[in-house]
């Protein structure tokens, strides 16, 4: 550990701990822009929906944010900033639940592109995400629900222009309504990493059938997709499949942590918002100790994983070498915790936390599946054992 | 209790069954013979509809009426708790009128205690019963009401002077649910069931003689409904009924038991399923993960003993010792055997957990436990209520300070 | 698991779940007996001395309560009653910390001879740990701290007279006062369970080096054992020793928790005691809810344990098939809640519950130190897995 | 603290110190020599020993003496804690008798705030000064008082009102702790060390011109203490030093240095040692055991998390945005790390965790460890203190209703 311990102590001193004044201002933007537009009343109307986003808010934030290509390079018709940024709009969006493509166009699909792809693919795929255009997905577990990207069974068999993918992706976000697809497949004979690839096919390619999946969070729309012969294009190259795939997952992980922290900070200000209207026995109960407890433990919680999510976005912002390894420490940190947060807000508001048209169970469901999406917490924390070479 | 007496009512109660079991009869015919020989209800007193025999032998009768699946009285839903209550505290008239009804099944009954301003702080009711002439004219609403769709009448707890102090401004009535100031609305939950009501009460009347106790002692009578609750919530099983259980009778009690366990769908999910961790754990090849098998070992260990513990406070009970603490602590152990269970099938069912309804595991039972579970700590009383009682009552801690005290209208509320 | 379901449920109507007025009787007589003799000013004192006994408390034990072979069946000198009995002497001696080499002679020692002794080893042995005129222990697990017997290293080497043992035991419990040595080894050249077999010396043999080991728990000594050749006898057969090897751990996991059951109720009492009596902000802190609520969990904790513990004793007394799970359970339960009481017990005391003079360390330590002897619970938590057949 | 400035004072510290530090002086020749120029603590005001600069520029102050290795005033033990103290509240002629002897590390002080009766709750201390002529007359005891073995002079709070409510009738003094009516005696703890002392005053004395403050306002000046107390337990480092610290003056610093520290001996292990966590899981193999590799990932990431959250909260301070609410957290968070470290070092360990001394593994470390954590939870304020700080100050949730107010007389105390 000691030549490790010495890199993580100078990349501390690289490793901002706090946003820039910009950074904030930018947070703010974002935060106003989602007040006026994502109320729990327009989300709780979208998650009823098939396709289950607003089009016109998607514009919105595409033309006057600026967001889906926040953290894409300029040159390729983004915003040109990175993962601490991309961090901001995640956890903003997880505090008010936006219903919208994001994750899926700009962490997956974007994310995917720019670690994979070639610089002629990257000029002609990217811009048309970041100015929200178009709208992408990566397609990489399947129904078995493993993360791990050796365990992929999708076929993609190469022919006279190209390849054709064969096989079955699920757990794909926004894949009922995604434009392009970004799909995970293996030359046939291979196994674990080697012969992996990435490969893109436009949704409406001959070959694919696609089919929303009864989510438990209805918020964020998964689809399962089957390929029958699809044609498809390889992005990048094989060689280099394996890593990109897994950059981009480490990148989601820091990503959908970020989102998660943004969620429990909104369930812990939800409760204590109520313990201090809510009066039984004479008083608040926000003046009971099993209360005050309770929060003090919530704000402990939540601050914690707050600065894991923060600290890996900065730290792959610097590409600093121990990110990886911080992206499973995030993301173990803040499933536990958002879970936690909403469990806990349930219980403080008592009866009426658990029904319907109470708000809370909204984020105890987008908590409870992005506790298992991208990989449950267990499989970070081995990861993040392996990559610390313990 | 002597061995001596509980063989021959064993006797008695199967020559009595002998006679007059038939399982072609009516349902409701058949309980008004219970009621009438007293055999329905043997630990009530002879004059109303039972037999005045000691608790422990009433156990002896009701497992003689299993031996040959003899059917008993209406027992489901809030029925008994009403009964219960009405026996001990109501007028003969008000027993006449009702206790008879409520064995037979002809009448069904919901429980309107709760309120959405007083949930855990459940003497903080501020539905209002007013006198005028012989009415006593109620408005306001209650919730949390489990059947009040199907029932015919309701056990109200209204409040009658807002000058006394909280606890003792408040009456009990019988209610009819089925008149024009009362609206009963399904109140939906985070899981997609409904198995409550919300009750709203606009002017709705109560015959003056349907107060049950005193003006203003309708507290004392609650607790009566509550403790017998709460021993319910002991989950005292029925002996199991053997037999093929073919015949009129089955039928109309089986109608009888759908409509009363329609709120309850749910129910075993939401308790978490812990019969099911193993199987599943085996039918996903999550057995083999050493880290799973800690977790379902942690929570099989936890789940054990508290099925232990509460048949240890069941057996130090029938010998007749006075009881100790294990009997209050079932719900809290509950609740925590619940969240186990959530946590363990997350780990068992990874990724698919996220999936509902057909999409999911076991057709969706799964997804259903996991956005069931966190009503467990709340129902039937909050685990932060269950630690007051067990610090207060079991460990004699110092009582929580008050700040509801004086006339209640002068008491914060919501 | 529908068979053994079944088997559950069968044998549940043969477990008792309530103590005979027998049973309580005798509890009550052992209490009284304790609160005599083992004050915690006894227990301090005999904790600082090297042998950590009273010889005199030990001969009353054994003379006007007959404990010492509570257990053992009347033909060999002993009170003829089972594992409930020794439960209950084991629970009231972890309520008041009693310090003598009970343990170590009547469950360690003398369950290793019922369970692998001869008729005749029996009929030699038994009668005098029985009366308490010789204290005896098992040496088992060596300086690895394994408690697997499969791990066994110690070698008997058969000679023309019997066997010599080599090798290194530890953490033997009154290794240091014991007048008789169970050893368990393996014929060389053996592994696993295999070739294991359990051998008796007397300690004064030659070839047998002794030595205190410092523990944190100064109320019950520990000892390493070093053979160099030592002379020693086979008990019973080499056949079936692996088979009582297991059997005694098990019994003695069972004792154990029974043991450490009673260790958590006392600081239970002492917890709710002191937070009825301390004064702070002008109301007892057991008006606070922090407090109120800690100790109703406590409580239930406790009770739980107890009801595994208890539950494991009576399965075991009636030979339930599942007893040796149920053993494993008990023993995670019990170590678990143990150390939670303790330490909570040391929380609610507040800074003079660290002191040395408040006497909640002493059973800090006994809980910390159980907690790992015999095994630690993870590893009771994966053999009870393994004996559930999941 | 505009970088022109701070620029300046770099420079001119850095001439200052060329023209003076000599690591051949005596101890108490140098540090008379900062006091007289300011430079020991330059945020001090000019008038005691300061230069009056802002905190900031301080800091670039004390990285210039860390550069060349130069010592500074002496800050050790309760010494800073009795001089910020004293600085804010005392009278001139108080500050003139001890500040600077403060400074210059002649007198050791100890802070006599705690007592058996009165921990979570200080405020509640029944040490009494009662008034007779020039001197008030301590009795009483204190306890939890570090070092007062080697102290000098002890700060002070005592009950001088008692018909007052309670924070209102202490006052605050300066007492001589080498005098006849106080008896310093050490307090055995569970891990067989003693950092800490009782302390017991018997008539002891204190001069009349040793008050702090005024008369019953001393709870107001206690408060002043304990805030640089949490500002110190916040825990910011000060910049290492470098240079081969050779020279007399190194010497008498660590003679110093060595007194200071002895209670705290045994604070490394009592915080868990979470850095050991790793390194002993590789070298016991247990790295290979998959639960034990989930709980050191817990562990880490809790770690981890709140040594990032400490440094977030600095960072945010240093950018002169207000401070969130993570500097108030680290306490709670320290206490979940070292009861961490003690299940995870148990589970490393195995059936060894038991031995202890020579025979325990790393020289008995880990046994220390295990018998040392229960303190982390306990001192310098309880979790339980710890969670209603954070829930009313930081949450702004509704505070304890008071039991303790009224004449002190009254209240309900031990």
């Amino acid at each position: 550990m000691s030549r490790s311990q010495q890199a993580n102590q100078e990349s501390a001193r690289r490793v901002r701990f706090a946003f820039t004044d910009e950074q904030e201002q930018f947070r703010a933007a974002v935060r106003r822009f989602l007040n006026d537009k994502s109320p729990t009343t327009e989300v709780r109307r979208l998650m009823e929906t098939d396709t289950g986003y607003d089009p016109s808010v998607w514009r919105q934030m595409s033309d006057e944010l600026a967001l889906p290509g926040i953290h894409i390079p300029e040159q390729y018709g983004g915003g040109g900033f990175g993962m601490v940024e991309l961090g901001i709009v995640m956890e903003e969006f997880g505090r008010s639940l936006l219903c919208a493509p994001f994750f899926s166009t700009a962490v997956m699909a974007a994310g995917a592109i720019l670690n994979a792809g070639t610089e002629a693919q990257k000029s002609s795929l990217l811009p048309e995400l970041a100015r929200g255009a178009r709208m992408a997905t990566l397609a990489l577990t399947e129904p078995d629900g493993d993360w791990d990207p050796g365990k992929i069974e999708t076929v993609a068999a190469r022919d006279a222009d190209g390849f054709r993918l064969n096989g079955t992706k699920s757990y794909v976000v926004d894949g009922h309504i995604a434009d392009l697809l970004i799909v995970a497949a293996r030359v046939a004979g291979t196994s674990g990493r080697e012969g992996l690839g990435l490969f893109t096919l436009k949704a409406d390619a001959a070959g694919i059938e696609r089919r929303l999946l009864k989510s438990m969070d209805p918020t964020r729309k998964i689809a399962q997709i089957q390929f029958r012969g699809a044609r498809a294009d390889l992005l990048g190259s094989l060689d280099t499949a394996a890593a990109a795939i897994e950059r981009t997952l480490d990148q989601a992980a820091i990503a959908l942590a970020n989102e998660m922290v943004g969620g429990a900070q909104t369930m812990l200000d939800s409760a204590v918002a109520y313990s201090k209207l809510r009066v039984q026995f004479g008083r608040e109960i926000g003046s009971f100790q099993a209360i005050k407890h309770k929060l003090a433990d919530m704000l402990l919680e939540v601050e914690l994983a707050k600065s894991a999510a923060y600290y890996a976005a900065q730290a792959a912002a610097v590409e600093d070498p121990e990110w990886p390894a911080l992206a499973c420490l995030a993301k173990a940190a803040a499933s536990e915790t958002y879970l936690n947060a909403a469990a806990n807000c349930i219980q403080i508001h008592g009866g009426i936390g658990f029904t319907w048209d109470n708000d809370t169970h909204l984020w105890f469901k987008r908590a409870k599946s992005s506790e298992v999406f991208l990989g449950q917490p267990s499989y970070h924390r081995e990861l993040l054992m392996q990559r610390w070479g313990v | 209790m002597s061995n001596v007496s509980e063989a021959e009512i064993r006797a008695e109660v199967r020559e009595w069954l002998k006679a007059n079991w038939n399982p072609e009869r009516s349902l409701v015919e058949w309980r008004n013979m219970l009621a009438d020989s007293g055999w329905g209800m043997p630990q009530w007193p002879r004059e109303w509809y039972g037999r005045g025999l000691p608790v422990g032998v009433a156990r002896a009768v009701e497992e003689e009426f299993a031996a040959i699946g003899a059917v008993g009285v209406a027992k489901s839903g809030v029925r008994l708790l009403a009964a219960a209550t009405l026996l001990e505290h109501a007028s003969d008239d008000i027993k006449k009128r009702f206790l008879r009804r409520i064995l037979t099944g002809e009448d069904s009954w919901c429980q309107l205690f709760s309120e959405p301003g007083s949930g855990s702080d459940l003497a903080g009711a501020t539905t209002r019963a007013d006198l005028k002439g012989d009415f006593w004219i109620v408005n306001g609403q209650k919730v949390w009401t489990t059947s009040a769709h199907h029932a015919d009448y309701g056990i109200l707890l209204a409040r009658t002077d807002w000058d006394a102090p909280k606890h003792e401004g408040l009456s009990f009535f019988v209610i009819d649910i089925r008149q024009p100031g009362v609206d009963v609305q399904p109140l939906r939950q985070m899981n997609g069931h409904a198995s409550f009501n919300q009750v709203f009460f606009t002017d709705a009347k109560v015959p003056k003689e349907n107060l049950v106790g005193k003006v203003n002692e309708g507290w004392k009578v609650a607790m009566t409904t509550l403790a017998h609750e709460r021993r319910g919530a002991d989950g005292l099983a029925s002996p199991s009924r053997r037999g093929p259980r073919v015949g009129r009778i089955y039928a109309e009690e089986r109608a009888e038991l759908e409509i009363a366990n329609q709120p309850y769908t749910w129910y075993p999910q939401r308790a978490g399923r812990v019969d099911l961790i193993i199987e599943r754990a085996k039918e996903t090849g999550a057995n083999r993960d050493p880290n799973v098998r800690q977790e379902i070992a942690r929570l099989m260990i936890l789940a054990r003993s508290a099925e232990w513990t509460a048949r240890r406070a069941r057996a130090t009970q029938q010998q007749g010792r006075p009881q100790g603490p294990e009997g209050s602590l079932g719900k809290l152990a509950a609740s925590h055997v619940a969240r186990g269970c959530s946590r363990v099938h997350t780990m068992i069912t990874g990724t698919a957990a996220m999936l509902t309804g057909s999409d999911g595991p076991r057709d969706g039972i799964i997804a259903e436990i996991l956005v069931s579970v966190p009503a467990v700590s709340i129902a039937g009383g909050t685990d932060e209520i269950q630690r007051n009682i067990i610090a207060e009552r079991v460990l004699g801690l110092p009582k929580e300070p008050r700040f509801d005290t004086g006339p209640f209208r002068n008491v914060r509320r919501n």
